[in-house]
């Protein structure tokens, strides 16, 4: 029998995530499995309650990215009540959706992600966290990092209550407004975003694309998928978070789909396996291949860099800028190099910041005209909003009293569900060789994961901890010859 | 002040005072028919003639216009005055020989006949209701017409007065009962009838309620008082000498904080025409108990004779027991004092009358002190008992001896034959009821109702005057039907419980009433509306709420209202209540 | 003296509670000087051995987050709690069971219906359904067991400590780690925050009028609570007065009712029966009729009374036989 | 045996001043009533927290009943109000946990009613054996994993 590591584990996403990898007797990896072990139901325990409290219950499907439920529940209602929101809710929803993205994105980078090219993929694992960054980047910068995040949350905080699980949302609307005074604060907060921005992307230019060894990792083709990308988009076919169209574009960049949220059904399945508790979507007109990439594969990826191919640009001057400046160093859209994820993450916060700031300079956000009661009879409703981690689908049906009768949600990571095993799948055939396995290899490993940030990878590297990896070889007999702990 | 002197006697009276007023002061008797008091001096009928001594010799003049002054010497029973008086009470006499007025007059002198030839009128034309039409009713409906012989008193044009409001005063202070209303005007005058004899009998607007009353002063009506309603009239005020009288007096409610409270608010007799089928409301003679009671007392309305409505006494009368008690379509309960007050009507029949006297009962409950005694008399006064309730009473005939009677129809059930007995009375002895405002009364005093809607005492056997709320007690009817005897001795209990209470000067609270703990009360203040008796309060620095213990009552309700669990009942706890719980379902579940 | 070791762990939950802890990041130096995390949540090491090597109290305080709803975490608590002599329940799910804890409203069967076989977007001809052991070509594969309910910690395992909250706020955690620093924690079996309930702090406390009465509950779908008043003044049911305080009032500042995150008062067995009890009695309806009208204005009680607690409630979870079919 | 018939339990929740009276009435009145239900009395049925209706059903009680004066006539003038309104939350509450609302009954029930306490008592026990036991602990556990 072949020798099998076990990275379980790896971490949550809409629960747990565990990793099987398979070598055969030559030590080479045979097969690997992405598997998630966990479900805890909200599609069935959110049946027969109000659709009204969903807002303030579906966030809990996820802490890290709680704002994304909520704005996406949200809309939904907006949907559900057949009402729509005055110009000063969608402002004020919107503020705080780029201020989200923004601190999501910048924890993400420096917090998870960043640390392996920051301070390096192979570094002692004790330093690739975020103290390791403020080691490498200094007190300052990382000060920085924390005050971006501090005001950010704060704007977030002061309209819809908390950060980690908002409640302002309502069908139609917002719960509260903003005054002038704080839309003053805000700007300023927007402007230091802004600039903050600038800085992020610098750093990543010094650190990462002034060293050849990262980008030759970037680039390296164990971290790159020829797959379908996704996104949201505007009437000009921008990245957009909050609104908009969905588009899709397959491995050579050309628009494949783009449809109204309403229409999701008429593109997206689901795939079901026995040996994982997430479903894997895939593109309906093209089917369920299996878990292979390739122009004939039905999977979809979603996420920054999916959204940067799916779309054609940024709203924005900065972010725009940016945007070609990543693609011509990338060699072209769209771009395949899963590691790029976190460059375009970095270029969908300047983008936000940019935004956030337009909208705080209309001083009609500061209207008390921030709800239209609904008046129509509730039946059905879709909203889809650009998680952190990629689209999101919420689809609820209801009686006439508003209360649930049919609750669909996909999330971002199910969308990533069939890429991930993916590319841990190919990175694990990559890195792994002759049955040689050590730390900084596991890791590499897990980065290919990491890289879709899915939702608790986070905590991984948040602190002085390690990332739960073992490496067992076993003999036929199943006996272990030789076990490597990071 | 002016004094004078008359028969020789002193006396002092105010200036404006008349002779006639001066000489009454000294209770000189002055015959009089045209004054009255609450009427200006008019002297008509010249009756009160005095003699006023003067300087110059004397002369005579009526007393009762003739103003007393100072000095004045008169005399009332001088040779020229008598012979005056009895030529005018002649003259009086000769009008109008069949006055009763003018007759005992004449009497008083010693007038056997008149000397002048007789006329036979009625009115004597001493004006009475003439002035007090005008004078006090401010109507003059009515005038004197014509002159000499021919005055006569009418309405203008010996037409119906529009005017008239039909008051009826005019009859009342007419000497010679000579006044017709039905002549003056069409309007009809409306008797006031009297409560207290069942409207049995009327009564004026200014009225003593019954005799004995008390306290035993008169009141005034102010619905029908013609001087509150319209400002006239008055005329009460001039008899009044105790000047008592004040028409501006406004109703006023008195609070008066009192430590106990004894409630004794009595019953109301059954309206028994409710049960059409015994005619009552519809025949005359078919009487209810109370008016029976008024009809057959001493100071009611026939002053204790007892007849029927059409004067007649009663050749035979009936009285059916158990009018609306002992009665599954009314009141299930014994109203308990019907029987012996039936047996005492039919002692009082027999007593006054020669009537046959018959009852319908159910059966005799004589069972008080020296009650059976009574019934075996009444057995010896030959009543008549017959064991069945009545069927009905009818007043048509199916004999020639039912002609004309009322018949009481009823199923023997000791002979086991119906029977039909003709009546010219019969009399319904209805159930005792709870007073019509006893829910109200009850909600006031948070009285529980019981059986029929009598307040519930707290013990029926250990605390039957007290009501379940300390300091209230009950007394009498309002708790259950009950006899005088009963009814005095709850009073007297109660009385003595209120005192008890009294003379302790503090009472005793409830051991289980509820607390708030002050490191748990967050202030939400939910359980301060929750309190009936106002007992939680609202600390504002502290904001926290806070019970009054000696306000609280312990229902508890705050405490299951209280959504922090910070609340809670002494001696009444959540976890004494869950081990009750638990005890009673041991083994419950297997 | 060495710095105390703490470990995380986590169970059926939704990553709010590590969230709140890396909001600590501005003052993380500072906890780092403090402790050493001998065990990250996620860092579950692939087999149990190295937790189970810890010499029993090496490891001084478990903060474990999350209901327990796979047989794989209840191995884990139980494990926790044999090496740690102190053991604290963070955040509602584990002090309540949170909002996983709504699952026991429903069944297993149903949630494996609803996701694999019923959903719009689901294509699953062979009715698949995930098993917790296949075999796909020759590779075995394995998924923990999931339960036919939400359990909190302390059902599963004794707790010394609870930290409330959705997600605890770091003030609280702060003050947490502080006095286990400085060994000055309350009787065992505390929550670790504040006693009262949250109107105590509720700025829109002073708005209650003296006579609270409720006509009808409003649902913010069809309606917007005024921003200043009393949402029970205001005619929206609030789980404030049943609920601790210790929060920041942040929902209320968001102005939306409490949802009662933060678990009971000491005092309150059953916060939704002690709530409904508060509510009902202040309710405008003097005869059956109108008292009807008015609970029934009260859309899904179960999931709003029980927001938070289902799984410590007294009931515990829903059963279908008896519920009345529509 | 299983030809035995069922025998509810039933915890009655009475106010010790109409419906604890009207029980005792039912007492000394000799009248007849099934032994199924345990008074406990309590000064006013809103003094009922629901705690203890669910403390009883989970204590194994297969139905319970509270009883108040009628509406009015509360000695405490408006405790059974209360009691009005919480009942009809509560039955909605409890029917969605899965509880039938025919197993917890409000009743007013006057110190005088003696009759009526009995025949309450009597169609309530029959209602309750018709609904068949509650057992709601086991049907908990049922649907529970065991530790």
């Amino acid at each position: 029998m072949s020798k099998r590591i076990t990275i379980d584990p790896i971490t949550r996403l809409e629960g747990h995530g565990k990793i099987e990898i398979f070598l055969d007797d030559s030590g080479d990896v045979e097969r690997a499995f992405f598997q998630v072990p966990e479900l805890r139901g909200f599609e069935t325990f959110c049946l027969g309650r109000p659709s009204e409290e969903m807002p303030r219950i579906t966030p809990r499907i996820c802490g890290v990215c709680p704002t994304a439920h909520h704005m996406a529940s949200t809309k939904t209602l907006d949907d559900l009540w057949k009402v729509e929101p005055p110009p000063a809710a969608k402002k004020l929803r919107e503020l705080v959706y780029s201020a989200f993205m923004i601190e999501d994105h910048y924890l993400h980078f420096f917090f998870l992600g960043g640390p392996d090219f920051v301070v390096g993929p192979t570094a002692p694992a004790a330093e690739r966290n975020i103290l390791g960054v403020i080691a490498k980047v200094g007190l300052e910068i990382a000060g920085k990092v924390i005050r971006v995040r501090r005001e950010c949350r704060n704007i977030i905080e002061t309209m819809a209550g908390k950060v980690i699980h908002p409640v302002f949302g309502l069908p139609g609307g917002v719960s509260r407004g903003i005054d002038e005074v704080q839309r003053q604060e805000f700007l300023k907060t927007a402007e230091f975003t802004i600039e903050f921005s600038k800085f992020a992307l610098e750093l990543f230019g010094d650190v990462v694309l002034k060293n050849p060894d990262y980008v030759d990792l970037v680039l390296n083709d164990a971290y790159a998928h020829q797959t379908n990308y996704m996104g949201l988009v505007d009437a000009d076919n921008k990245a957009n978070f909050y609104d908009g169209q969905v588009r899709v574009v397959n491995p050579s960049g050309d628009e494949i789909a783009k449809f109204a949220p309403q229409e999701y059904v008429d593109h997206i399945d689901e795939h079901v396996e026995p040996w994982s508790y997430i479903t894997f979507p895939y593109l309906k007109k093209i089917g369920w291949k299996g878990f292979v990439d390739g122009p004939d594969s039905g999977v979809v990826r979603a996420a920054p860099l999916a959204r940067c191919n799916a779309a054609d640009g940024m709203a924005t001057p900065l972010a725009q800028a940016s945007y070609e400046y990543m693609y011509e160093t990338l060699g072209g859209k769209p771009a395949h190099c899963t590691l790029a994820f976190h460059w375009a993450r970095l270029v969908e916060a300047q983008y936000s910041a940019e935004r956030m700031k337009e909208l705080l300079e209309d001083p009609e956000i500061t209207s008390d005209d921030f709800r239209n009661v609904p008046t129509e009879t509730p039946s059905e409703g879709v909203g889809i909003v650009e998680a952190p981690r990629g689209t999101l689908v919420h689809h609820y049906r209801s009686d006439e009293n508003g209360m649930l009768t049919m609750v669909n949600l996909i999330v971002a990571t199910n969308f990533n569900s069939a890429p991930i095993a993916m590319s841990v799948e190919k990175a694990a055939k990559g890195m792994i060789k002759g049955g040689e396995v050590n730390d900084g290899l596991l890791n590499m490993v897990e980065m290919a994961f990491r890289a879709y940030d899915p939702c608790i990878a986070c905590a991984t590297h948040s602190l002085p901890g390690q990332m739960p990896l073992v490496a067992r070889i076993r003999d036929s007999s199943g006996t272990v010859i030789r076990e490597i702990r990071r | 002040m002016v004094s004078l002197t008359i028969d020789g006697q002193k006396v002092e009276v105010e200036d404006g005072s008349t002779v006639l007023q001066a000489a009454q002061k000294l209770d000189i008797h002055i015959p009089t028919l045209c004054n009255h008091k609450a009427l200006l001096p008019y002297g008509a009928c010249r009756v009160c003639l005095v003699e006023i001594e003067g300087s110059r010799g004397s002369w005579l003049e009526t007393s009762c216009t003739f103003p007393a002054q100072e000095g004045l010497v008169v005399n009332t029973t001088s040779e020229r005055v008598r012979k005056t008086r009895k030529i005018m009470v002649e003259l009086l006499l000769a009008r109008c020989p069949e006055v009763e007025a003018v007759k005992e007059l004449a009497a008083e002198l010693g007038i056997k006949d008149t000397r002048f030839p007789k006329k036979n009128e009625d009115c004597i034309l001493c004006g009475l209701c003439v002035r007090i039409c005008r004078e006090k009713m401010n109507v003059g409906a009515i005038n004197f017409v014509n002159r000499g012989t021919n005055k006569k008193i009418e309405p203008p044009y010996d037409k119906y007065s529009a005017i008239c409001m039909a008051c009826g005063a005019c009859e009342v202070v007419c000497p010679a009962n000579c006044v017709d209303l039905s002549k003056i005007t069409t309007r009809k005058p409306r008797p006031i009838p009297s409560e207290f004899d069942e409207g049995l009998s009327s009564r004026p607007s200014i009225y003593v309620p019954f005799a004995q009353a008390v306290p035993n002063t008169p009141v005034i009506d102010k619905d029908t008082c013609v001087r509150l309603q319209t400002g006239a009239c008055g005329a009460c005020e001039a008899f009044c000498e105790a000047d008592a009288i004040d028409f501006d007096q406004e109703d006023s409610i008195e609070e008066i904080d009192v430590g106990s409270i004894i409630v004794a608010t009595g019953f109301r007799l059954f309206d028994s025409t409710q049960i059409t089928r015994y005619g009552y409301g519809k025949f005359d003679n078919v009487l209810s108990a109370m008016e029976f009671e008024r009809i057959s007392h001493a100071s009611g309305p026939t002053g204790g004779e007892i007849f029927t409505k059409d004067g007649r006494s009663p050749e035979s009368v009936a009285i059916l027991h158990c009018i609306g008690s002992r009665d599954e379509n009314y009141q299930e309960y014994c109203s308990r004092v019907c029987c012996m007050y039936s047996l005492k009507f039919a002692h009082l029949v027999k007593e006054k009358t020669d009537a046959e006297v018959y009852n319908f009962y159910i059966d005799i409950r004589a069972f008080g002190k020296g009650y059976e005694e009574f019934y075996k008399r009444v057995l010896g006064e030959g009543v008549h008992f017959i064991r069945g309730k009545a069927a009905e009473v009818t007043d048509v005939p199916e004999t020639p001896e039912e002609q004309g009677k009322l018949v009481v129809v009823a199923e023997d059930t000791l002979l086991g034959v119906t029977r039909r007995i003709p009546v010219d009375m019969v009399i319904l002895s209805g159930a005792l009821m709870p007073g019509a405002d006893a829910d109200d009364i009850g909600r006031v005093f948070s009285l529980g109702c019981g059986q029929g809607g009598f307040f519930i005492e707290r013990h029926p056997k250990l605390a039957p005057v007290d009501s379940m709320s300390d300091g209230i007690f009950l007394a009498g009817a309002c708790q259950g039907p009950k006899d005088i005897p009963d009814s005095v001795a709850q009073g007297a209990a109660a009385a003595a419980g209120a005192l008890s209470l009294i003379d302790k000067g503090k009472v005793v609270i409830e051991p289980i009433t509820a607390e708030i703990n002050e490191d748990r009360c967050s202030g939400c203040q939910l359980c301060i509306a929750n309190c009936p008796y106002a007992a939680i309060e609202y600390n504002e620095e502290k904001k926290i709420s806070v019970v009054t213990e000696e306000l609280c009552k312990g229902c508890g309700t705050c405490v299951a209202g209280c959504p922090s669990g910070a609340a809670h009942q002494k001696n009444f706890e959540d976890e004494q209540i869950f081990s009750e719980i638990e005890g009673i379902l041991i083994g419950a579940e297997s | 003296m060495a710095k105390p070791k703490v470990a995380f762990y986590w169970c059926a939950s939704c990553g709010g509670c590590e969230e709140t802890v890396v909001d600590l990041a501005e003052d993380i130096l500072k906890v780092v000087d403090a402790v050493d995390i001998a065990l990250w949540p996620v860092a579950i090491d692939t087999k149990l051995k190295n937790v189970q090597a810890w010499e029993p109290g090496e490891v001084t305080v478990a903060f474990i987050n999350g209901a327990i709803r796979t047989s794989e975490q209840f191995e884990w608590v139980k494990l926790l709690r044999e090496k740690c002599p102190l053991v604290i329940a963070f955040g509602s799910c584990a002090h309540i069971g949170g909002i996983p804890g709504l699952a026991n409203d429903t069944t297993r069967d149903e949630i494996f219906a609803n996701k694999y076989h019923r959903s719009p977007t689901v294509v699953n001809t062979d009715q698949i359904t995930p098993q917790e052991q296949t075999t796909v070509d020759s590779y075995d594969l394995k998924l923990p067991k999931f339960w036919k309910d939400v359990k909190t910690l302390d059902q599963v395992i004794d707790v010394d400590y609870y930290l409330p909250g959705c997600p605890p706020p770091p003030d609280l955690i702060a003050a947490a780690v502080g006095a286990i620093l400085e060994g000055k924690l309350p009787a065992k079996g505390a929550v670790l925050a504040p006693e009262k309930a949250l109107c105590d702090t509720c700025p829109r406390n002073d708005t209650k009028p003296d006579e609270l009465t409720i006509t009808e509950f409003k649902r913010v779908a069809t309606s917007t609570p005024d921003p200043e008043k009393c949402f029970l003044a205001d005619g929206f049911l609030c789980m404030g007065p049943a609920t601790r305080s210790g929060c920041g009032e942040r929902c209320i500042n968001g102005n939306m009712p409490c949802r009662g995150c933060f678990g009971p008062t000491p005092d309150a067995i059953d916060p939704g029966l002690k709530i409904l009890a508060a509510v009902a009695s202040r309710g405008e309806a003097d005869n059956e009729d109108d008292a009807k009208t008015l609970a029934d204005s009260l859309v899904d009680p179960v999931g709003t009374l029980y927001r938070f607690g289902l799984p410590a409630s007294m009931l515990k979870r829903s059963v279908a036989t008896e519920r009345a079919q529509p | 045996m299983a030809d035995q018939q069922f025998e509810p339990k039933i915890v009655g929740f009475l106010c010790r001043w109409c419906s604890y009276t009207g029980a005792d009435l039912a007492g000394t009145s000799r009248m007849q009533y099934p032994s199924n239900l345990a008074g406990i009395r309590v000064m006013c049925s809103g003094r009922v927290d629901p705690t203890f209706v669910v403390k009883a059903l989970k204590e194994g009680a297969d139905g319970v009943l509270i009883a108040g004066c009628h509406p009015g006539d509360c000695h405490y003038s408006e405790g059974n109000y209360k009691a009005m309104r919480r009942h009809p939350m509560l039955v909605n509450l409890l029917e969605q946990f899965g509880v039938a609302r025919q197993r917890v009954r409000l009743e007013w029930i006057s110190a005088s009613e003696g009759k009526r306490f009995a025949e309450v008592v009597t169609e309530f026990t029959e209602q309750i054996r018709a609904l068949g036991p509650l057992n709601w602990n086991q049907r908990v556990q049922a649907e529970c994993e065991m530790v």
